[in-house]
């Protein structure tokens, strides 16, 4: 993979990035749990920072955040260098993932701190945070205790303390990681509206890739302290810049440079997406133009409630994931029986780089 | 800061190890000469000796008997929603909250007045015993807290007995809070003297009375500081000790639990 | 990766004899089945010591300090009269000392509130985790020096031409003699340990994500200590005062080895012990710290300190 | 604590002594049983147990106090008591009276030890004289200018070394106050400082309230107070002639004295406990510890007057007996022995009601604040 | 809902079942945590337990393990009434969610700790210990300590420990909810094969209807300590028994009475899954046979990868969500346009019941 090349394709704005990373570094002891990423964040993007565990996604948080001081490199907030200033001096707000409410206050308090802090008078600062408080649904709860709510509910608070000093930058480190689908499926609905009303920039970390996928403007793919692609969700996932993120958004069908070779006579890889293949079931694919087919065997059916996976080995091919959303042919046995498998040429995205 | 209050605690500890070596009896400031005559006359002392034996042997049974009754303690008030659970909870809070002198008058006015039993070491095991069992109580019970109840019903579920249980899961996991518990039991009781001066039996005579008893005689008070700086010196290996091992089993959580242990 | 199966069906493998099937054993099932037979069998013990150790022994130090003194023979009779009790709560010397010694106690706590937290946020947010253990060990250490030797050590600094002379002198500090200064800064030095120990213990479990929360928010570091650190360490300082102020309340050795004239509560309970004889007396002047210290325990009940002791 | 027994303070007197029981249990004053532990020098113990195969189980105390209350719990056999705590012993019915006919060494005590108000009760004996010493004035001879003559340095001119005078811990300290009354006021007609009425109290506690605004530390062991002389904490105040020897060699620049009112003092006495299994071990513990050999070294030891005056030859310090004004009998004169104050006034008054020890304490409490 | 009309409806078998609940209830104090629940489950099934937060589904579990005594109701094992035994008198192992390894115990000695109480000699139980651990390819970490594993191991170790003891019953509760998406699918996939190759019972808790749909061969769908359907997951899916189960398990689109009586002349309510529906990007659907249509207007459109959430506002019916496969139109405006949304009438699922 090229990733450090594309990585540093930025497209040139005229406005001033609400963040601009330098070759920013962070190394503890002997590893580089960021690794020179450069990356500019547009003002009012909702932006998602996505990677598997330990790929130093919470780390470029971090030290946007200011709690951790970079090893090299540099960090602006809006054309102005912060690298070396200390988290409160820079306008920048954090929703942590365990939220770090202050258990001895009440609601109210704890989100007025930051409005305190700043030296703001009880009554107003206390009208301002009830305030917030009702914007996210919290209104009736103001004199509870964080330890009287449940996990959504904290979440809307440490939303409200971050919102109500008005940051420029939001930082939240999967903000959703701790709560069950359901809710989850709510909130992401809810975090992105209020981004929206609010036009603040967000930058928004997951190890999920369908959240990602979901909410974001763009998405930055995080891999090993480095920056594996920076896109829209349609370009990450229609046009993954390599296998790295190929295989990590979404599930992909890697086709080897043989195959390739053999099909288009180029040798590279491709992959193809599950609901980009069809699967008819014979071995009489009809050879239409702009379409490869490839005969196999199915191996196993999994069905998901809204499609059904059916596996199949391919003769001349990998082990392939195909996504069928009809109804398979009732009663019949569908296991080990001889299927082709079809995609449209276009459909088939071709991985530059190594194998 | 932190130097100025290390030298703070530091600085008194040291008087003692230079007056150990002091050749002036009554310790005046700056020493007047070096001896090594304390040294040596506290190695022959038989008393001392004596008093060392009967002090490790009381620390030992009080030590024991608050572990087996702090640890049932903990499990009961931890587990257990019962009436009167509050009141045990302050129970077992209060020979240690209370002053060592009214804990003390309290015992010897039990044991001579309403039972009529005479003093003698066991009385004052038994008034050790009755305060040390809130150390161990307290680092068991938080270290219950912290413990995984799935763990002992995994071990039911694999087919294991009540015992069974405790033994192979339970304990283990409270070793190391034991022996913090344990370790701060045994200096408590060491190091105790209000309370072992009101519950001592005749002739008898731990470390502490023997340093008090001895503190203010003329030949004697520099053997005492000799004692009091082998004791320092000796004490580094329990607290090692109780470092290491708690580093060893379960990492950062025991850090805390050290800590917390080490206060009474 | 994937579970690779040996081969399909139970069988657990060549040449392996089932496994046996769980041991019977009615007691700890009869032990499963009922909670109550356990919390029994858990709490007859310890609950029973502490009720006979410690509740008869108060109520029948209660009941002796009902109790007189034959003043020719100088034995305990049992003639009832409040005349003690009435004594220690209306003669004002008893006043005077009841209110000197708990103004020690809350000097000493004070003293090692003031001390202690710092040093104790040094230790635990700050040093590193090599100093850290280090540190620990530095402050445990003392614990275990004999009580007695460090306030005969005390005695020796501050004697007239001591250590802390000697060194004060220069810098145009005196030594407070032998006087209640004196007593409050050893017993403070003393129970310092007792008061760290449970304060590093309350900053080690502060997370490390409020105080991040709350320098994100803007606050600068003092507002983080005031705000938030403080008000959650509110239980840790109160257990740790709860040790200081007990053990300095109930004191009378410091008292006497660097006390110079002054008489704490604890003289004067010791003194009657001994001194006449006069246990019901004794019982009557102790009545006085166990008042204070039950109220202090109510107090505090509720803040959850006493979890943290 | 408190053992309730026979209150029988004419308890026959043994005729003989037999065979030792194997054992005996003593309560005394730390230095005056030492068996070698402290130091392989100081050993009197072993010879005993040698010569009468009489275990010694020792406790020492620190107060008179602390001794009337242990020798209460009858868990010992003998017991050193000076003469504030014999009295309430006896009164107690916690030691039996001796018959001194079966000591063979009492005969050589010097007579104005015996048949003292400390030590005998209705003409019996309860025990077997053993040492005494006196109350000293001790100054600092570098600070204190002119030299005292007499307690009004501590008391009416304590003022002087406002914050450095020192005095003796404990209730009995009242009778040098009303001592140096008994001197100094002669309306307030104290005949014996141990024998004061409720007026004759309140005088002496308002003495002492008035020298408590001076006094820089109370002290109740002897070189905790010869400490503060040493370094100078004290200057002035009461002391044991042992205390001054100490500080003398720690090379502190002190004077004793025994100023011109007389002084206070403690004449201690080997009682047997009234509840003893072991009255023949005690027996032979009470006269051991009078014989000449282990008279000297004990007195030696601990720095006091011996009460064999043979002892006086067998010392290390062939002064020692001078030093204490051992033979000395008009010196001995001039002290009043420590003796408990009892509500039947000591100086024979019938008319008056004197103040009891436990009222001393209280006063003791109140004088101290 | 008739939930416990439909609760009672248990197919008889023959064979005597591998778990037999009968009339099952627990209650905390004023909660019934578990209300009244039949349930058979066959030997050798793959069951799932499927409900939202607080349904049951645990509670269920801890009475057949035994961790909780029942408060009315019995339990059979095999035909065998075991309500009154305690856990180590039921052949019957748990996974536990969080794995509950001995953390002082090395692997072998976790898994064979079952062995070792059961009174089997030392060397015997670490073979066979490590044996198991081999299956679970953890062979080579037999002296570790479970902290010393990423999750997915410990997991692992988990299934050797329960397995080793060759129970009847395999309880496993919520076993992947702490892993994250990609292991987590993995794991399903072999968790099922094992199932297979064992034979053993499985009962499976989970609050994820997807993981639910998947792996089982039956599915009992828990709601506030009912059960409120059993049945394949083709059954669940397809033919919800109520609107509790339609919008539970996947996303439903409800039609109200008024809206069927109008397209139907039935007056009942009736679900049509998102996938169901059909898009045509203006108002000219084509009125054919076996096809319903209603024209209604785009909200927001959700790129979700591997298709496309559109969200309709219908003008005489509700706001549907439309799941499309195929690419959108590009270029064009799509917010605010005029579409129409069709679905053929057997994809419309009817509810009956109370509304
Ligand atoms: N304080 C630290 N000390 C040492 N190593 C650290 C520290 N913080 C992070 N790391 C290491 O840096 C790397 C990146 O960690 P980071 O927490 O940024 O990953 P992440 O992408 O947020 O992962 P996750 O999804 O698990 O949260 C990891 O290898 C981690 O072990
Ligand atoms: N020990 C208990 N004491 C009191 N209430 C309990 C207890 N255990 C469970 N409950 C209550 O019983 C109900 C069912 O809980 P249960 O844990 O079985 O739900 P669940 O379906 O497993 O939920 P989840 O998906 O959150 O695990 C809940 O309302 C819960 O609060
Ligand atoms: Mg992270
Ligand atoms: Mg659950």
């Amino acid at each position: 993979m090229s990733e450090t090349a594309l990585a540093a394709v930025q497209k040139p704005t005229a406005e001033v990035p609400a963040i601009r990373l330098r070759r920013l570094t962070k190394s503890f002891g002997e590893t580089n749990a960021v690794d020179g990423v450069d990356l500019d964040i547009r003002q009012g993007e909702f932006f998602s920072m996505l990677g598997p565990s330990g790929s130093g996604k919470t780390t470029v948080l971090r030290l946007i955040a200011g709690f951790e001081l970079p090893t090299s490199g540099t960090i602006e907030l809006e054309g102005q260098d912060v690298s070396g200033k200390a988290p409160f001096e820079r306008d920048v707000n954090t929703v942590f993932q365990d939220y770090a409410l202050f258990p001895h206050m009440s609601l109210v308090d704890n989100v007025a701190y930051g409005l305190r802090v700043r030296g703001m008078g009880r009554t107003e600062r206390r009208e301002r945070a009830a305030e917030a408080l009702g914007r996210v649904q919290l209104g009736k709860f103001v004199s509870r205790r964080p330890s009287q709510l449940s996990g959504g509910q904290r979440q809307r608070v440490a939303l409200a303390r971050a919102l109500v000093v008005e940051p420029k930058v939001l930082l939240l480190d999967e903000p959703l990681g701790a709560l069950d689908l359901k809710l989850r499926q709510q909130m992401q609905i809810e975090l992105k509206e209020l981004q929206r009303s609010l036009g603040i920039t967000f930058i928004f970390v997951t190890h999920d890739q369908e959240e990602a996928l979901t909410m974001s403007d763009r998405i930055g793919v995080f891999n090993n302290g480095k920056i594996a692609q920076i896109g829209t969700a349609h370009e990450i996932y229609q046009r993954p810049a390599g296998p790295f993120v190929a295989n990590f958004v979404g599930t992909s069908n890697l086709f080897d440079p043989v195959v390739a070779g053999r099909l288009y006579g180029r040798q590279e890889q491709f992959v193809v997406r599950p609901e980009r293949l069809s699967l008819s079931w014979d071995r009489s694919a009809a050879m239409h133009d702009g379409v490869a087919s490839l005969p196999g065997k199915v191996t196993s059916i999994v069905y998901v409630g809204h499609a059904t996976q059916v596996n199949v080995a391919l003769e001349d091919g990998p082990a392939v994931v195909v996504l069928v959303g009809t109804e398979l042919p009732e009663g019949e046995q569908l296991l080990g029986r001889d299927v082709t498998v079809s995609w449209a040429h276009r459909d088939a995205v071709w991985l530059p780089g190594e194998a | 800061m932190t130097a100025l209050v290390l030298l703070f605690i530091y600085a008194p500890l040291l008087l003692v190890v230079v007056n150990s070596f002091n050749a002036d009896r009554t310790f005046g400031w700056p020493p007047k000469g070096f001896t090594l005559e304390w040294w040596g006359r506290a190695f022959d002392s038989e008393g001392v000796r004596e008093a060392l034996v009967n002090s490790l042997w009381v620390a030992v049974v009080s030590t024991v008997i608050s572990l087996i009754l702090g640890t049932m303690l903990a499990m009961a008030l931890q587990r257990y929603k019962f009436f009167g659970r509050d009141v045990v909870n302050l129970l077992v809070i209060l020979p240690i909250a209370l002053p060592g002198i009214v804990t003390g008058i309290a015992l010897n006015n039990m044991f001579t007045t309403i039972l009529g039993v005479s003093l003698s070491m066991w009385t004052v095991i038994i008034a050790h015993a009755t305060f040390c069992m809130v150390t161990v109580f307290n680092n068991v019970i938080a270290r219950l807290r912290r413990m995984n109840g799935r763990l002992e019903e995994a071990s039911a579920d694999l087919g294991a007995g009540v015992f069974t249980t405790f033994r192979l899961v339970t304990f283990p996991q409270l070793r190391s809070a034991l022996l913090a518990g344990g370790l701060l039991a045994f200096a408590l009781s060491f190091d105790e003297i209000i309370v072992t001066t009101f519950t001592i039996g005749a002739g008898d005579t731990t470390l502490p009375i023997w340093i008090l008893q001895n503190l203010f005689r003329p030949n004697q008070a520099p053997v005492v500081n000799v004692v009091a700086v082998v004791l320092i010196v000796v004490s580094i290996v329990p607290i090692w000790l109780a470092q290491r091992l708690s580093a060893d089993s379960v990492g950062i959580s025991a850090g805390r639990a050290r800590a917390r242990a080490a206060v009474k | 990766m994937a579970l690779q199966i040996s081969q399909p069906g139970a069988d657990p493998g060549p040449g392996n004899a089932p496994v046996p099937r769980a041991k019977r054993n009615s007691f700890s099932a009869l032990l499963n089945r009922s909670p109550n037979i356990r919390l029994a069998g858990l709490l007859a013990a310890p609950a029973g010591w502490l009720v006979l150790v410690c509740i008869a022994a108060l109520a029948a130090l209660l009941i002796t300090a009902l109790w007189t003194v034959d003043t020719f023979t100088g034995k305990v009779s049992q003639t009832w009269t409040v005349d003690n009790i009435l004594q220690v709560v209306t003669d004002p010397v008893y006043q005077t000392i009841t209110l000197r010694t708990i103004w020690i106690a809350l000097a000493v706590t004070l003293i090692d509130v003031v001390i202690a937290i710092p040093i104790s946020f040094f230790i635990a947010k700050v040093a590193t985790a090599r100093w850290q253990k280090l540190l620990v060990v530095a402050v445990l250490m003392p614990l275990w020096a004999s009580y007695l030797v460090k306030a005969y050590a005390w005695r020796n600094v501050l004697a007239e031409g001591g250590l802390l002379e000697w060194l004060g002198t220069p810098v145009g500090l005196n030594s407070p003699g032998y006087s209640e200064s004196a007593v409050i800064l050893t017993l403070a030095y003393i129970w310092l340990p007792y008061m760290i120990l449970p304060i590093h213990a309350g900053f080690e479990k502060v997370p490390d994500s409020l105080l991040e929360a709350s320098s994100d928010l803007g606050a600068k570091p003092w507002n983080t200590m005031r705000l938030v650190m403080l008000p959650i360490l509110v239980p840790s300082i109160i257990a740790g005062t709860i040790f200081t102020f007990s053990l300095s309340l109930g004191d009378y050795i410091t008292a006497q080895i660097v006390g110079g004239t002054t008489q704490m509560l604890g003289t004067v309970v010791y003194a009657n012990v001994g001194a006449a004889n006069n246990l019901p007396f004794a019982s009557a002047v102790s009545l006085i710290p166990i008042v204070i210290i039950m109220i202090y325990l109510f107090v505090v009940r509720r803040t959850g300190a006493l979890n943290n002791l | 604590g408190t053992t309730s027994g026979n209150n029988n303070p004419g308890a026959t007197a043994k005729t003989e002594i037999g065979a030792g029981e194997g054992q005996v249990s003593i309560l005394g004053w730390p230095g005056y049983v030492e068996d070698g532990t402290n130091d392989p020098k100081v050993d009197w113990v072993t010879k005993f147990e040698k010569d009468t195969g009489c275990q010694v189980d020792f406790k020492p105390f620190g107060t008179s106090d602390e001794a009337v209350t242990l020798m209460r719990t009858g868990q010992y056999d003998v017991i050193s008591a000076s003469g504030d705590a014999s009295l309430r012993l006896i009164a107690g019915g916690d030691v039996q009276a001796v018959n001194t006919g079966l000591l063979k060494n009492y005969p050589d005590v010097y007579p104005f030890l015996k048949d003292k108000a400390w030590n005998t009760v209705d003409g019996k004996n309860y025990g077997m004289p053993h040492g005494w010493g006196a109350n000293l004035l001790m100054y600092r001879t570098d600070k204190v200018v002119p030299a005292p003559t007499s307690w009004g340095s501590v008391f009416g001119d304590a003022a002087t070394y406002s914050g450095k005078v020192t005095a003796y811990d404990s209730p009995i300290y009242i009778a040098d106050a009303a001592l140096y009354l008994m001197k100094h006021q002669p309306d307030l007609n104290i005949k014996n400082p141990y024998a004061l009425d409720s007026t004759q109290l309140a005088a002496a506690v308002s003495l002492l309230k008035e020298q408590r605004k001076h006094v820089g530390e109370y002290w109740s062991d002897v070189v905790k107070e010869v400490q503060s002389f040493t370094t100078g904490s004290s200057v002035i105040g009461t002391t044991w002639q042992v205390g001054a020897n100490i500080a003398v060699a720690d090379g502190a620049q002190v004077q004793t004295l025994l100023p011109e009112e007389g002084a206070t003092g403690w004449s201690d006495t080997w009682m047997i406990g009234s509840k003893t299994k072991n009255p023949n071990c005690s027996y032979k513990w009470l006269d051991y510890i009078a014989s000449p050999e282990a008279n000297a070294q004990v007195a030696e030891y601990f720095g006091e007057s011996p009460a064999n005056p043979k002892a006086c030859a067998l010392t290390a310090d062939k002064q020692h007996c001078e030093t204490f004004h051992s033979g000395d009998e008009s010196y001995a004169k001039q002290i009043w022995y420590w003796t408990t104050p009892v509500a039947n006034c000591l100086d024979g008054r019938k008319d008056a009601k004197c103040t009891d020890y436990s009222e001393w304490t209280k006063a003791w409490t109140e004088i101290k604040g």
